[in-house]
């Protein structure tokens, strides 16, 4: 971490970049919020280690606009999403200055309180320099403990690999966290009847808020006014629990960033009632790949993306009755 | 006092659904929330928070308020019936109470909102003391005692036991119904418990916030102040805060075509919303800074302002766990805090 | 809110027989904004359009719904009854409730309930409809062709003619093409010369005509009406003002060994030449390649020579910049490469050629003069081989997979003429099928047979065979006699696949115009619009588009030229209203529309907008509504609904959804 | 009406036709005289790619049984490239219908020509026997729009 | 076995569509056993397309063909007579059923006469 502080004090100072993109430490042990930097005191602050699962991409699209260079830190999965905003036009590449960091796998700190462990005071184990695999909670209620792993965000269980697409230098060792397969979830929903399907999507969202988040967060969704919002298109709804959340605004969503979504989790991360929205666009994924090939959205800032694309001997939309 | 067992409890959420609707917190995949009890509902008492706070008892995320129809050339306005039956709602914090004494403040002052207005008059509030409160809570800065709190019925669980206690006219009447499932208790385990919580509250992280300076004399140079420009640039203008809050109380109204007819439906909105407050001149609120600052201004300044010094929030923590981007208003308070000791 | 009036058509008993049309005028008075409704015998008739007229003049109608037959049968007679009457014509729906409904259903009561749902739809429509305005753009009036051989020359002749000016832009030195190269042409025999030549020098003297000769275009911009080209005109190093084209300077270049490229590399040119005699213009050029001068600075003789001191080494190639209301692509062909057929001994023997080069050898100002001799040691020919179909109709990839179309008729032409200078030369042919459709086209083919003796074997060859003493042997089959054939002959001659210029493929991507598999220009349509790309104002002439002889290639070069002069004659172009929109206040300028848009109608501007109080510059899309068909494709990719369609917009769409579904 | 009074099943079937080819084919179904269930209401839209999936989820949404898409056959669109688009659109739209446990037979994708009313009208003939096999659309309506 | 199914396992076997055959007779033109044989290449094709297996696998030209895959290799539409050639040799194997030789067999039985390339060609078919 003390890498990246004094990196980016050296290039504020050597006038490479106008501000610095990171993470500041909260006021809990494990909430850091994205924020910028400007001086040399504000990196007191500034922090990097598990708890920093937030994707600074998104945020790119506002520095873009600012005067100046900006520095942002991006961690492997969130170079894909940087580079489909390129891809895009969302972001300016002249206005970034990319610095890759390590992953060790990213922590959801829900997972740790759904296993009993209330009344935090510290957390030790979550840093880059720590090397052990346990997190070491002190609470109100006693010290308790915890694999790394089972704290860690669901995305980073299928991580996509710890190569940074896009980045100007890489500072900071990752660790593998891959342990499970990618659309194992998703075929295990394939594999149901229609009536277990309708039944499992209807359990989990019915659960949701429509707060947006999961549309707010995401670095695809980055459209100046969305669809949900405009009342030009006859769509604009709002909280309405009962229907369009459990049957249409999840699908719709989904398909608007087919084929752009980069599957960084975000989505899934930050749902406040937990639904696991990373199974929409990861069944967009694999039927991509499995229609009309291997594509990763974000891999590169040129190629076609596969809505955006065809060839003639695509498969029939019958193919779905077909497979059964 | 009374007490029951907490292996009696289905048997008494039975008793008490079995005359009137009953709200609790059910565990549905994995998330609590308060949901109606069904027969094999996963009710889930441990859980000190539910996700979402559970104002929509009174005040649901949605709601109907009448139908247009159209019949050949005419149409026909078919307005929502009010709630007209009792309903309790169990398991609510010191906090949540809180928070609809907040909403009271909003709806049932003239012009009384009919519909809150009949969920109240139908409501019985079962409320219980926080047995274990978490790093997130900072209700005692805003004068909650969740050790001991104050509704229609106060219980507390303790060791396998829920003690009982009624404090209303509704609570009492509440009481009589489930007479038979109760047994006497006296308060000695009670007043053990309720020290044992306030030891606790002390420790928590939370606890000694100041929310000195805040209140109405101060809006302008709190609006002016320029922290804001800094606090909310994580802010994804989202609306988990508001919708997590047990006080916000914001709500759009909007039709929707059904095909036959137009329903007209209010629901939650958000002043973290680009659309909130969208007038036909525009918004008066142009960016996320304005929106962001609106939300704390209120909650801190302008609705203390109005309502005797009371603060509308509650300290139940709910945006400080749940918030995408970890800000919540302690760190918006706490900044205020800084810069003023700089200054 | 609009005011609409629906019109209910009996179609005589059409419609009336199954449809109870009073009920459906009378429950479509009852749709939100209607406030007119009727029925009539014959809604299309002069009375009909006339009770149309009236109830838009009456009631003040703001829109009109028409219950009727398909609106691909009487959609623009409605909408012009309704312009007569001072309705903005795109304020007319049309609900088809004969093909769609009264000619498939009997029961009256289940037709007229689905009329009235069909009527509905349509009032749904309508009451979102806005006026629509055909937009307008000026027409340049000048043309460009791409291309100078016969097709083009033709092409640019007759839209000069009908008074237009004409550009012709040619890639090599002299205009001409691949006609210049022919000898004779069939099915006349006539020299090929003695009728391209005045065609040349009748485009070169047209006062409406300017030739580009040794030029390229570099870059196309704009769209049908109001193109904008680059045309680079490479460095000739002489003067075409000053030229006299006396010739002097090729006889005295000392770089001679550059193969001749007019003579498919049968011989050699110096390094300031023109391609062939008769030329134009008559101005040579230097192959930088080849000259001495610029290769080493020293030499100069051709600046010396020059009488009219036209040597300009320091020539530098020039950008013409130019504005044309249409253009015609006459790009042509080229033989294919030969290297994939290793059994024909093409790179191993001087004396196996293609026919083109069989051309330059038989043409008077070839290499051999005219006189029919083996290039290998300049002996006269007794026997000679034919083998057609030299990579075509090819399944793999090794050739063409059409048919070259122009090969039987030009082989028994060459057949023909060898036979008929010289009786000694014994002329095989191998064929798989003899292809002569065309007029007096087989009759050809049969006197070639008949009265000159020409010997046809039905079969192919498999292998030629260079043998030590100069001779080939030809390996074929005669599948009539079941027999194998080895043959010695002097010469084999391979009827060559053709295929288009390789150029064309940068030129299409220029003019966003498609191009198939096999590189050749796609027309509009295969039947009815065989000389129109997809992309307007794109014209195609000649072999660019696909095989064909001189004959075809100069219909089609006329049927181009008027499909220009069509366009050309045109003060302004009226364009189809129903176009893409973007809504600069929700565009993202992400791009994605220009990826899926067939017609490159999308570009992006940074404009300053003032979005509900924010003020900044965006990136936004802008849709040139010349270019834009009305395909929606980018409506359904733009993630963020900026992208709509006029006249079939997502909440017209939506609204006949919400009216269906009800 | 008599049709509404019997309880018999009448499904809502949102036929979308690209102008050029499908919408061809439909009328010359019509003047053809091949006879399929009046259920089928037809929109016509320019080209198989306007067909944004939202058209398809607000027909279920409003009560449509059945959604079917008709466009030129691929290689023959009127556009050129349009209906290789929607072809991806669907495939991708219908997969994720079906992972939700919608039906899939409710949707369909066909290409007819303009000289394919038979196969128009035998296409929309199986379709509305397919949405009858499968009954209402109870999974995808919209609570409200229960009339 | 039908008629109609060994034409259609030839098919299968060989991967050819005779169909494709647009009788142009290269595959004739550059056969150099073509002389030994009764059926010639290009008729192979017509012969499995009219479904005459009968004829073909009782024709000399089965054991004339050198499998130097001329004809494969310069047939313009990928119809390969070579190859339904093999796989007629293959059907009258299969027929045969397990009886194949053993390698000690192999000398014995070779004419001096058999062309070399036959030997390297099979070589090169069967390695596999």
């Amino acid at each position: 971490m003390q890498e990246l502080v004094s990196r980016a004090k050296e290039l504020l100072a050597n006038g490479t970049v106008e501000r610095v993109l990171g993470w500041k430490a909260g006021d809990l042990p494990y909430n850091p919020e994205p924020a910028y930097f400007y001086v040399e005191e504000d990196f007191d602050n500034f922090v990097y280690n598990g708890f920093c699962g937030a994707n600074l991409s998104k945020y790119m699209i506002e520095a873009s606009k600012m005067e100046g260079k900006t520095l942002v830190f991006l961690k492997p999965c969130d170079t894909y999403s940087f580079n489909q905003l390129i891809k895009e036009h969302r972001v300016d590449r002249e206005k970034a200055y990319i610095i890759g960091v390590g992953c060790k796998g990213k922590l959801d700190i829900e997972k740790a309180k759904k296993a009993g462990i209330k009344g935090i005071e510290s957390v030790a184990g979550a840093d880059m320099s720590d090397a052990c695999d346990t997190l070491t909670f002190q609470t109100i209620y006693g010290e308790k403990t915890c694999a790394y792993a089972d704290v860690m965000l669901e995305r980073c269980h299928v991580c996509k690999g710890k190569e940074h697409v896009i980045s100007d230098e890489v500072i900071g060792e990752s660790n593998d966290t891959k342990d499970a397969e990618r659309f194992a979830e998703v075929e295990k929903i394939e594999a149901m009847s229609p009536e277990e399907k309708f039944a499992f999507f209807q359990k989990e969202l019915s659960k949701c808020i429509r707060c947006n988040a999961c549309r707010n967060v995401c670095p695809a969704c980055s459209c100046r006014k969305c669809v949900f919002d405009s009342t030009k298109f006859d769509s604009a709804q709002k909280a309405n629990v009962d229907s369009f959340e459990e049957k249409m605004f999840h699908v719709i969503r989904a398909f608007h960033v087919a084929g752009r979504c980069t599957d960084c989790g975000e989505c899934s991360r930050v749902c406040p009632q937990g639904i696991p929205l990373h199974l929409f666009n990861r069944k967009f994924i694999k039927d991509i790949n499995e229609f009309y090939g291997e594509y990763q959205a974000g891999a590169d800032t040129d190629s076609r993306g596969p809505l955006t694309n065809f060839t003639f001997d695509d498969v029939e939309p019958s193919i779905v009755t077909e497979r059964g | 006092m009374y007490k029951i067992a907490k292996e009696n409890l289905s048997a008494l959420f039975q008793a008490i659904a079995g005359e009137q609707e009953l709200y609790l917190p059910v565990n549905n995949n994995g998330q609590v929330n308060f949901a109606a009890w069904t027969e094999g509902a996963d009710v889930d008492l441990d859980t000190l928070k539910s996700v979402k706070s559970p104002k929509d008892a009174f005040f649901p995320q949605s709601e109907n308020l009448y139908t247009v129809k159209t019949e050949d050339k005419k149409l026909k306005v078919e307005p929502e019936a009010l709630k007209d039956q009792d309903f309790v709602v169990f398991g609510m914090k010191a906090c949540d109470v809180k928070g609809i004494e907040v909403l009271d403040k909003v709806f049932l002052v003239d012009p009384v909102d009919t519909f809150y207005a009949a969920r109240r008059k139908h409501g019985t509030i079962v409320v219980m003391a926080c047995h274990e409160p978490e790093e997130t809570c900072f209700c005692k800065v805003f004068g909650i005692d969740c050790a001991d709190p104050v509704a229609d019925v106060a219980t507390w669980m303790i060791d396998g036991e829920l003690y009982w206690k009624a404090l209303t006219e509704k609570g009492e009447a509440l009481t009589a119904k489930v007479a038979g499932l109760l047994t006497d208790a006296d308060e000695t385990k009670v007043e053990e418990e309720k020290k044992a919580i306030r030891a606790i509250v002390e420790k928590l992280p939370y606890s000694d916030l100041s929310l000195e300076g805040w209140n109405g004399d101060v809006l302008l140079e709190k609006f002016n102040s320029p922290i804001w420009e800094k606090l909310y640039k994580p802010c994804l203008a989202c609306g988990t805060c508001t919708f997590v809050c047990p006080t916000c109380q914001c709500y759009d109204i909007k039709d929707y075509n059904t095909g036959s007819g137009v329903q007209r439906y209010r629901c939650w909105d958000s002043c973290m919303y680009s659309d909130f407050t969208m007038m036909a001149h525009g918004n008066n609120r142009t960016s996320q800074m304005q929106r962001f600052r609106q939300r704390f201004m209120h909650k801190l300044v302008y609705f203390p302002a109005n309502n005797d010094g009371m603060y509308s929030c509650v300290g139940c923590g709910r945006c400080v766990e749940k918030c995408p981007s970890a800000l919540n208003i302690v760190k918006v308070v706490k900044a205020f805090e800084e810069q003023g000791g700089e200054n | 809110m609009q005011r609409i009036g629906v019109f209910v058509c009996h179609c005589g008993s059409n419609i009336a027989a199954t449809v109870d049309v009073k009920k459906v005028a009378e429950m479509a008075l009852l749709e939100p904004g209607v406030v007119h409704a009727e029925d009539y015998q014959y809604m299309c008739s002069e009375a009909g359009q006339a009770r149309i007229q009236a109830a838009i003049k009456e009631k003040n109608l703001t829109g009109i719904v028409v219950c009727s037959c398909s609106p691909r049968m009487h959609e623009n007679t409605f909408r012009s009854a309704a312009e007569k009457a001072g309705l903005n014509p795109y304020m007319v729906e049309i609900a088809n409730i004969r093909e769609h409904c009264s000619w498939i259903h009997k029961d009256m009561e289940e037709a007229t309930k689905k009329a009235v749902i069909l009527a509905r739809a349509a009032i749904a429509k309508v009451n979102l409809n806005a006026p629509l305005k055909p937009g307008e753009s000026l027409v340049t009036k000048r043309a460009l062709v791409i291309g100078g051989g016969i097709a083009g020359i033709q092409t640019a002749i007759d839209i000069a003619d009908a008074g237009y000016e004409v550009d012709i832009v040619e890639k090599t030195p002299s205009i001409g093409g691949r006609m210049s190269q022919l000898d004779k042409t069939f099915p006349t025999l006539d020299c090929s010369a003695c009728i391209l030549t005045p065609k040349m020098v009748e485009a070169a003297a047209h006062e409406k005509i300017t030739i580009y000769t040794y030029s390229e275009v570099e870059a196309v911009s704009g769209f049908v009406g109001d193109f904008t080209v680059d045309i680079r005109k490479k460095a000739r190093y002489v003067d075409s003002d000053k030229c006299t084209g006396c010739g002097v300077c090729q006889e005295k270049c000392p770089s001679k060994k550059s193969l001749s490229e007019f003579n498919r590399g049968l011989n050699t040119r110096s390094a300031i030449y023109t391609p062939f005699a008769q030329a134009i213009p008559n101005v040579p050029v230097i192959d930088t390649d080849a000259c001495i001068k610029m290769k080493t600075g020293k030499c100069g003789i051709c600046e010396k020579v020059c009488q009219a001191g036209a040597i300009d080494y320091q020539q530098k190639d020039e950008i013409v910049t130019q504005k044309y209301g249409a253009i015609v692509v006459a790009t042509g062909f080229d033989t294919i490469k030969l290297d994939n057929y290793d059994e024909y001994a093409y790179n191993q023997s001087k004396d196996v050629i293609t026919s083109l080069e069989l051309e330059r050898v038989m043409n008077a100002a070839g290499p051999t003069k005219g006189h029919l001799e083996r290039l290998s040691d300049g002996k006269h020919p007794k026997e000679i081989v034919f083998i057609q179909c030299v990579g075509s109709r090819c399944a793999d990839n090794r050739g063409k997979s059409y048919c070259s179309k122009i090969c039987c008729m030009y082989t028994a032409k060459h057949a023909m003429l060898i036979r008929d200078k010289y009786p000694d030369v014994n002329v095989t042919v191998f064929y798989i099928d003899v292809r002569t459709p065309g007029k007096n086209f087989d009759e050809f083919y049969r006197r070639a047979v008949e009265d000159y003796g020409v010997n046809y074997i039905k079969g192919q060859v498999g292998k030629v065979i260079p043998q030590p003493d100069g001779k080939l042997l030809v390996q074929g089959a005669d599948l009539l006699d079941n027999k194998q054939i080895l043959k010695e002959a002097d010469m084999v001659v391979l009827a060559t696949a053709i295929e288009p210029n390789p150029d064309v493929r940068k030129i299409a991507t220029m003019l966003t115009a498609s191009i198939d598999t096999n590189n050749f220009l796609t027309e509009s349509h295969a039947k009815l619009r065989p000389v129109e790309s997809p992309t307007a104002g794109v014209f195609l002439s000649g072999v660019c588009q696909g095989p064909k002889d001189i004959p075809e290639t100069v219909a089609q070069a006329g049927a181009a030229a008027v499909k220009a002069i069509g366009l050309l004659a045109k003060d302004k172009l009226l364009t189809n209203p129903c176009t893409a929109k973007s809504d600069q206040l929700l565009c993202n300028g992400c791009s994605t529309c220009a990826n899926v848009c067939p017609y490159g109608a999308i570009s992006y501007e940074d404009i300053e907008v003032n979005d509900h109080g924010i003020r900044e510059t965006r990136r936004v899309a802008v849709v040139n509504s010349a270019l834009c068909q009305g395909c929606g494709a980018c409506t359904v990719t733009c993630p963020s609904g900026a992208m709509d369609l006029q006249g079939f917009s997502n909440r017209q769409i939506i609204a006949e959804v919400d009216a269906i579904c009800r | 009406m008599s049709i509404e009074n019997n309880n018999e099943f009448r499904p809502k079937i949102v036929a979308f036709c690209c102008n050029w080819c499908s919408y061809a084919g439909a009328d010359l179904a019509g003047s053809s005289r091949l006879a399929y269930p009046a259920d089928v209401k037809i929109i016509r839209v320019p080209c198989s790619c306007r067909v944004n999936p939202m058209f398809i989820l607000r027909a279920f949404e409003k009560g449509a049984d059945g959604v079917i898409l008709c466009g030129c056959h691929p290689g023959d669109c009127h556009y050129t490239t349009g209906n290789y688009y929607a072809r991806r659109r669907m495939t991708l739209l219908f997969s994720m219908l079906d992972y939700i446990g919608v039906e899939n037979g409710r949707t369909r994708v066909e290409w007819v020509s303009a000289a394919e009313g038979v196969k128009f009208s035998q296409t929309m003939n199986e379709f509305v026997e397919k949405i009858h096999s499968l009954g209402k659309n109870v999974r995808l309506g919209d609570l409200r729009c229960k009339n | 076995m039908s008629h109609v199914n060994k034409a259609k396992q030839i098919k299968e076997i060989s991967g050819v569509n005779p169909l494709k055959c647009m009788k142009c007779g290269k595959c004739s033109a550059s056969c150099p056993s073509y002389n030994e044989m009764d059926i010639k290449p290009h008729q192979f094709v017509s012969y499995v397309q009219n479904e005459d297996i009968e004829s073909l696998v009782a024709s000399k030209s089965l054991w004339k063909c050198l499998s130097c895959f001329a004809c494969v290799e310069r047939c313009p539409r990928d119809v390969k007579p070579g190859k339904l050639i093999d796989a007629a040799r293959q059907l009258v194997v299969r027929e045969k059923g397990q009886t194949y030789l053993s390698p000690d067999e192999v000398p014995e039985l070779l004419d001096p006469e058999t062309p070399q390339q036959l030997l390297v060609s099979a070589f090169r078919r069967y390695r596999r």
